[in-house]
């Protein structure tokens, strides 16, 4: 009964006495530990720790110390609100980072924004977080719909393909990438065409050959196919099984290039199709990718996905920003985050002032098999600008306050 | 005096199976009537459709000169129809009091007063601490029915019966299983009953000597089909009775 | 001494947030709401003796209102709330019509079908309801109250609005329950055939306590909309409608304040067990199962038995 | 008839039969024993998640399929032993709410045994490729899914029509009580009963592992499926299963073609449909 009570008093003063420490800066992360996109969760922990025990082995930042705190978000969006407060309210952490689904991101901005916690998306690509809905607190390391999406087109423009159809997830996600993706060809290649079938299976279905067989029978010259991490891998499966990859059609995946993907799916993975991603590992030859590469690689004995350089690349655009501001306050480190150029493993960042969006080079190639890598490569490789395929905040929609 | 129910050419059959052929009978205000027949012969199943728990296949049952053929059985038991079970049919885990409470609130229509404490509904305590006394469980209104003697628990059922003051009840083996003691109990709350409300019974039994102890006239159902009626002496003479009995299957 | 521990716990909830930390302020206010959620499940499961499998379509359906007048229009927050408890209740009415008219496993899964029909409209209905995103970025209303307008952001302000309503919800449910009505419906749990064979309309009354539960839960999809800042299709899924059932059954359907303590119990347990591992799962059904098993009346329920049997036996 | 609705036939047939053979095993435990077990779904996941260990111990999918849904098989007898025998003659909803911690703790267990990712397998070599039909390339995997359905359909009729155990588990499954009077075992019918009920629910795993991504969740969306087909089909019902598994399968495929934007609702459409005008399912039994 004592400990009973104890429970419940602990519970009743939980966060009303401050634990902060004053040599320590507190990071919450916030990802998919569960679920259908586990994954996504896991690869983003693994680089996350990598750059905090880089840097705390250095002596960490401005000779403070990194703690993490994770939470699962489950890639829902009530879940991940809730995850948020306690993180700030009872680990009172300084700074946030991560969400995987842009359905979570969208509707946590908001708060985020009431509650002043500066706050670096890594993964959720939605344009609106640094668009319509823009805030001060909210910053994005990563590739966004907009920059992947206008790369693909700039490829399919480049194709014989005329007719276009796709498959994608269904929520704003998918439907946005079909709407962006028929947007950018149209300017590119007006003789383009969008056909009426479509398919948009829900997030986590698990048979996919009606939707096969629907886009088959439509007979397209294109796919543009927007689906992600466990959802790509049920498709990819069941449409090999079905021949889908051996009509001839120019497929492109923007998603297709993730590692954690191809881990799964191996040789079953169709080699000639254009896959995207928001980095690839072996894109970029400068040191620090090359460190990052082999550091990973040693310590969990896979290649790094996108999601992992993200969150490794969100923790080094703190540390950056917090040594340029030289404190920890809020305001500071997001005057120091804004316009914030640095080198990440996916090459030089740049963060845009005016709607907080990253602009760094963008990615696709097709699938290669190659026997030093136990994965689908891509080969060949194209890279996209930043500058190239990112539109200006004019086009944003945003109003940075 | 007029029929309270009458029943014509009732039929009840689950698919080839028919319980019950052609059935018609009638019931007198202030009579005593029993049902008989040897197991199976379809009393309950009679009972069911009379009551309404089943949809009768064709024929009607009219009671007091309204025909309540296949009306739902709430829709009956308001018009003054009631019946109790042969397996003890009450509702355990309320009190005795709730079990005979329930349904003089519902024939008054308060179920749906929502706000009202069931404490102060006094008129309503009062009828129920009435029958209480009649069915002789003044001392327990306030057990849970579960913990009831087996006796007790078939006496609440006729209360149960009583509370919805109807014009007319149906007892399903009302003895059923009970010790001779029991028995002569109920028999006498029976008869008690009968005088003191003169409500119409119409009861089925499997003991003979509570039949003829109570009943004016018997009808004797036989696979379903009416064999006969008439007073306890001319059904006690009848042959054919006598040869359902003895040719179909034995009973106590 | 029951009263004296309810009284002390009712003077407990009032000065809480006086000492306590952000976390557990916000902590408690959830709790509340879904004790309401719980309360409203356990008039149909505990009292009427319905279990339902869809009863998160309400708690979504109140929310989705709450969700969409904010966003749409600047009303006030009792207006939303009444509008949004009316939309629930007349939902429940029409899936209440339909689904009363079966019993156990039957009543089960149709209301599992339903629910899962609400949330498909939800989730398809992306122009309104903004699919499986959810709705969010909408301003919180205003309380105005004695011409006096208060904002219901503070959490503070939130939870002693949540608290209210928990209180208000105990009280009608206890008057509801000591009440004829109470009466015919616990009579409908124990034997529906013998109900109708009193003069009951057995599926009328279910209804009515179906629409009544439908109604509160709406209420509870309100505050939970406006705690959260966002109705999401997770609100409607079935999933969510096994919360209300594993809370009550954890703290006992048989007893008044057995759903208040199953969220609160529940809650806790997942707090505590989420803080060692990702499988909190795991962990509850460990402890279901034993539940079900053993003390199918639940934690408040066997309590109660048990002091129940201590009191005799002394 | 076009091409597309030939293989949208097909493939509604093929899903169908995979569904078929998850709700027979559900529905032969209920109308046995009047058990609606929730952690049925959660037992097809453990049939995929060991087949997946099996093919990759040893590299044959069929080794798998003998072997997975016999360890399935014992561990709903277990279930049935330890967890359901206390419950019998309470409450349906007991029965329901201690499947339904079963689903938890199942749903969690794979993930701490096999972690929380996606898996996959590749179908036998023997029955990979394509065949072509209708003039479009189709797995012949599908296919031998699609036949494994009516073969499992009619070794379970001859199982009950012809053997003297099938016709024991009926008369259970008829009367209990004259069960027990003819001094048949009804507990071990149970058992068996469970037995066979999981068996085929893991079965149905390793049918579907070269077919789908092996993820925690597999569980939880085909067990909502299998109460629909159980329930359109007739609870309790064997014809009534294969008449609902090919429904639902077909109305997946079908509603995917013609009515994209609410074919997520049809299956539920089609529930509360049948629940409310043939309460008793399409060839349920009147009672």
């Amino acid at each position: 009964m004592r400990k009973i009570i104890a429970i419940i008093l602990s519970i009743c003063f939980l966060g009303s006495v401050s634990f902060a420490k004053k040599d320590t800066i507190k990071i919450g992360a916030i990802y998919i530990f569960s679920g259908f996109a586990a994954t996504y969760g896991q690869f983003a922990k693994q680089g996350l720790l990598l750059a905090v025990d880089e840097i705390n082995k250095s002596g960490g930042i401005l000779g403070k110390k990194l703690e993490v705190y994770f939470e699962d978000s489950h890639a829902k969006p009530d879940i991940a609100l809730r995850a948020i407060r306690k993180l700030v309210f009872e680990k009172k952490v300084d700074f946030l980072v991560g969400f995987d689904s842009s359905g979570v991101a969208k509707s946590v901005v908001s708060y985020i924004k009431e509650l002043k916690i500066p706050t670096i998306i890594t993964h959720a690509a939605t344009p609106d977080v640094t668009g319509k809905q823009c805030n001060k607190y909210v910053f994005r390391v990563s590739v966004n719909i907009n920059q992947n999406v206008m790369a693909a087109a700039k490829i399919a423009a480049k194709t014989k393909a005329v007719k276009w159809t796709t498959i994608g997830p269904d929520y704003a996600f998918g439907h946005q990438s079909w709407e962006y993706f028929q947007k950018y060809l149209k300017q590119l290649n007006p003789k383009a065409q969008f056909m009426k079938t479509v398919a948009f299976p829900k997030v986590g279905t698990e048979d996919y050959t009606p939707y096969i067989t629907s886009i088959m029978a439509a007979n397209p010259d294109g796919v543009f196919i927007s689906l992600w991490s466990g959802d790509l891998i049920n498709f990819v499966k069941q449409a090999r099984k079905m021949g889908f990859f051996d009509k001839g059609y120019t497929i492109l995946m923007s998603l297709g290039a993730a590692t954690e993907v191809l881990y799964a799916l191996k040789d079953q993975m169709p080699t000639g199709i254009w896959v995207g991603t928001r980095y690839w590992f072996l894109a970029n030859d400068s040191p620090v990718n090359r460190h990052f590469v082999e550091a990973y690689k040693k310590r969990y004995g896979v290649y790094p996905s996108y999601n992992a350089q993200n969150a490794y690349a969100a923790i080094y655009a703190l540390k950056y920003a917090i040594e340029k501001a030289k404190s920890t306050d809020k305001e500071k480190v997001i005057k120091a985050l804004e316009g914030l150029t640095f080198e990440a493993p996916a090459g030089k960042i740049y963060i845009r002032p005016g709607d907080h969006q990253a602009i760094l080079n963008v990615t696709w190639g097709k699938t290669a098999y190659d026997p030093h890598y136990p994965i689908r490569i891509l080969k060949p490789m194209v890279i996209f600008k930043g500058e190239e395929v990112t539109p200006p905040v004019s086009a944003t929609g945003c109003k940075m306050e | 005096m007029t029929p309270v129910l009458k029943v014509e050419g009732l039929t009840k059959c689950f698919g080839d199976f028919c319980a019950v052929k052609n059935v018609s009978l009638e019931v007198m205000e202030e009579e005593i009537v029993a049902l008989i027949g040897p197991n199976g012969a379809g009393k309950t199943t009679f009972y069911n459709v009379v009551t309404g728990r089943y949809k009768a296949t064709s024929g009607r049952v009219i009671f007091c000169g309204k025909e309540i053929t296949n009306l739902p059985p709430h829709r009956i038991v308001k018009l003054g129809l009631s019946r109790s079970f042969q397996i003890t049919n009450i509702f355990l885990e309320n009190t005795v009091l709730e079990n005979i409470l329930a349904p003089i609130l519902i024939r008054e229509g308060l179920g749906l007063s929502f706000l009202k404490n069931l404490h102060k509904c006094k008129k309503q305590l009062e009828e129920v601490y009435n029958i209480l006394e009649l069915i002789g469980l003044s001392d327990k209104a306030n057990v849970p029915a579960s913990l009831l003697a087996y006796g007790d628990k078939r006496a609440v059922e006729i209360g149960i019966a009583l509370a919805t003051k109807p014009k007319m009840v149906l007892l399903d083996e009302p003895t059923a299983g009970m010790t001779p003691v029991e028995t002569d109990r109920m028999i006498s709350l029976i008869k008690k009953l009968f005088e003191e409300t003169k409500i119409s019974f119409l009861i089925t039994e499997h003991d003979m000597r509570v039949v003829f102890s109570i009943a004016k006239r018997i009808f004797v159902l036989h696979q379903g089909e009416l064999l006969a009626s008439g007073t306890p002496e001319e059904i006690r003479a009848n042959p054919k009775v006598r040869e359902a009995y003895l040719g179909g299957s034995v009973d106590a | 001494m029951k009263r004296a521990f309810y009284a002390l716990f009712l003077v407990f909830l009032f000065v809480f947030p006086f000492f306590s930390g952000m976390f557990a302020l916000l902590f408690a206010t959830e709790i509340l709401i879904l004790s309401i959620f719980a309360l409203s499940f356990n008039l149909l499961f505990g009292y009427t003796g319905l279990l339902s499998f869809g009863h998160a379509a309400f708690f979504g359906i109140g929310g989705y209102a709450a969700a969409l007048l904010a966003y749409h229009t600047h009303m006030g927050f009792i207006p939303i709330l009444l509008l949004s408890a009316a939309v629930a209740f007349f939902s429940a009415c029409i899936i209440g019509f339909f689904c009363v008219r079966r019993d156990e496993i039957y009543f089960a899964m149709l209301t599992l079908g339903f629910g899962m029909m609400v949330f498909t409209v939800v989730h398809q209905w992306r122009s309104v309801t903004g699919g499986s995103d959810g709705l969010s970025g909408f301003s919180l209303p205003e309380l105005s109250l004695l011409f006096t307008k208060f904002s219901i952001s503070p959490p503070k302000t939130f939870y002693f609005l949540t608290l209210f309503f928990f209180l208000a919800t105990l009280l009608f449910l206890k008057r509801l329950l000591d009440s004829p009505f109470g009466l015919i419906i616990r009579s409908i749990r124990e034997n529906p055939e013998r109900a109708a064979f009193i003069g009951v309309n057995v599926n009328f009354y279910r209804w009515v306590s179906f629409v009544i539960a439908g109604t509160l839960a709406g209420v509870a999809g309100v505050l939970f909309v406006f705690y959260d800042r966002m109705a999401s299709p997770s609100m409607v899924h079935w999933t969510m409608s096994a919360r209300p059932v594993l809370m009550t059954i954890l703290g006992g359907a048989r007893s008044f304040f057995g759903p208040v303590l199953g969220a609160l119990v529940f809650y806790i347990l997942e707090y505590i067990v989420t803080q060692f591992t990702e499988n909190w799962m795991i962990f509850l059904g460990c402890i279901l199962v034993p539940i079900v098993i053993f003390f199918p009346d639940g934690i408040l329920g066997s309590l109660e038995r048990w002091i129940a049997r201590r009191r005799s036996g002394e | 008839m076009s091409e597309i609705t030939l293989i949208n036939l097909l493939n509604g047939f093929c899903y169908g039969m995979l569904l078929f053979i998850i709700s027979i095993g559900l529905t032969v435990i209920f109308g046995v024993m009047g058990v609606l077990n929730f952690a049925h779904g959660s037992f097809y996941m453990v049939g995929a998640y060991l087949a997946l260990t099996i093919i990759e111990k040893t590299h044959s999918f069929w080794l798998a399929l003998v072997l997975a849904p016999v360890l399935v098989g014992v561990l709903g007898t277990l279930t049935e032993v330890l967890f359901l025998r206390p419950l019998y003659g309470r409450d349906v909803s007991f029965q329901l709410l201690l499947t339904f911690g079963l689903l938890l703790i199942l749903d969690d267990g794979v993930k701490l045994i096999w972690g929380a990712g996606y898996h996959s397998v590749d179908a036998p070599r023997l029955l990979s490729g394509t065949v072509n039909i209708f003039g479009t390339s189709y797995p012949i995997y599908s296919l031998f899914v699609a036949a494994a359905g009516p073969v499992v359909a009619l070794v379970l009729w001859l199982f009950f029509t012809k053997s003297t155990y099938g016709k024991i588990i009926r008369a259970a499954a008829m009367d209990r009580e004259m069960a027990d009077a003819l001094g048949i075992n009804v507990p071990a019918v149970y058992t068996a009963v469970f037995f066979l009920g999981s068996f085929l629910a893991g079965m149905a795993g390793v049918l579907a592992a070269p077919l789908r991504a092996i993820g925690p969740s597999m569980g939880d969306k085909i067990i909502i499926a299998a109460f629909i087909v159980v329930v359109v089909g007739g609870l309790g019902s064997f014809p009534g299963a294969f008449l609902g598994a090919v429904i639902l399968g077909l109305v997946e495929a079908f509603g995917v073609q013609f009515v994209p934007k609410i074919q997520m609702a049809l299956p539920y459409i089609l529930l509360a449909a049948i629940l409310l005008l043939r309460p008793k399912g399409l060839l349920g039994r009147e009672g």
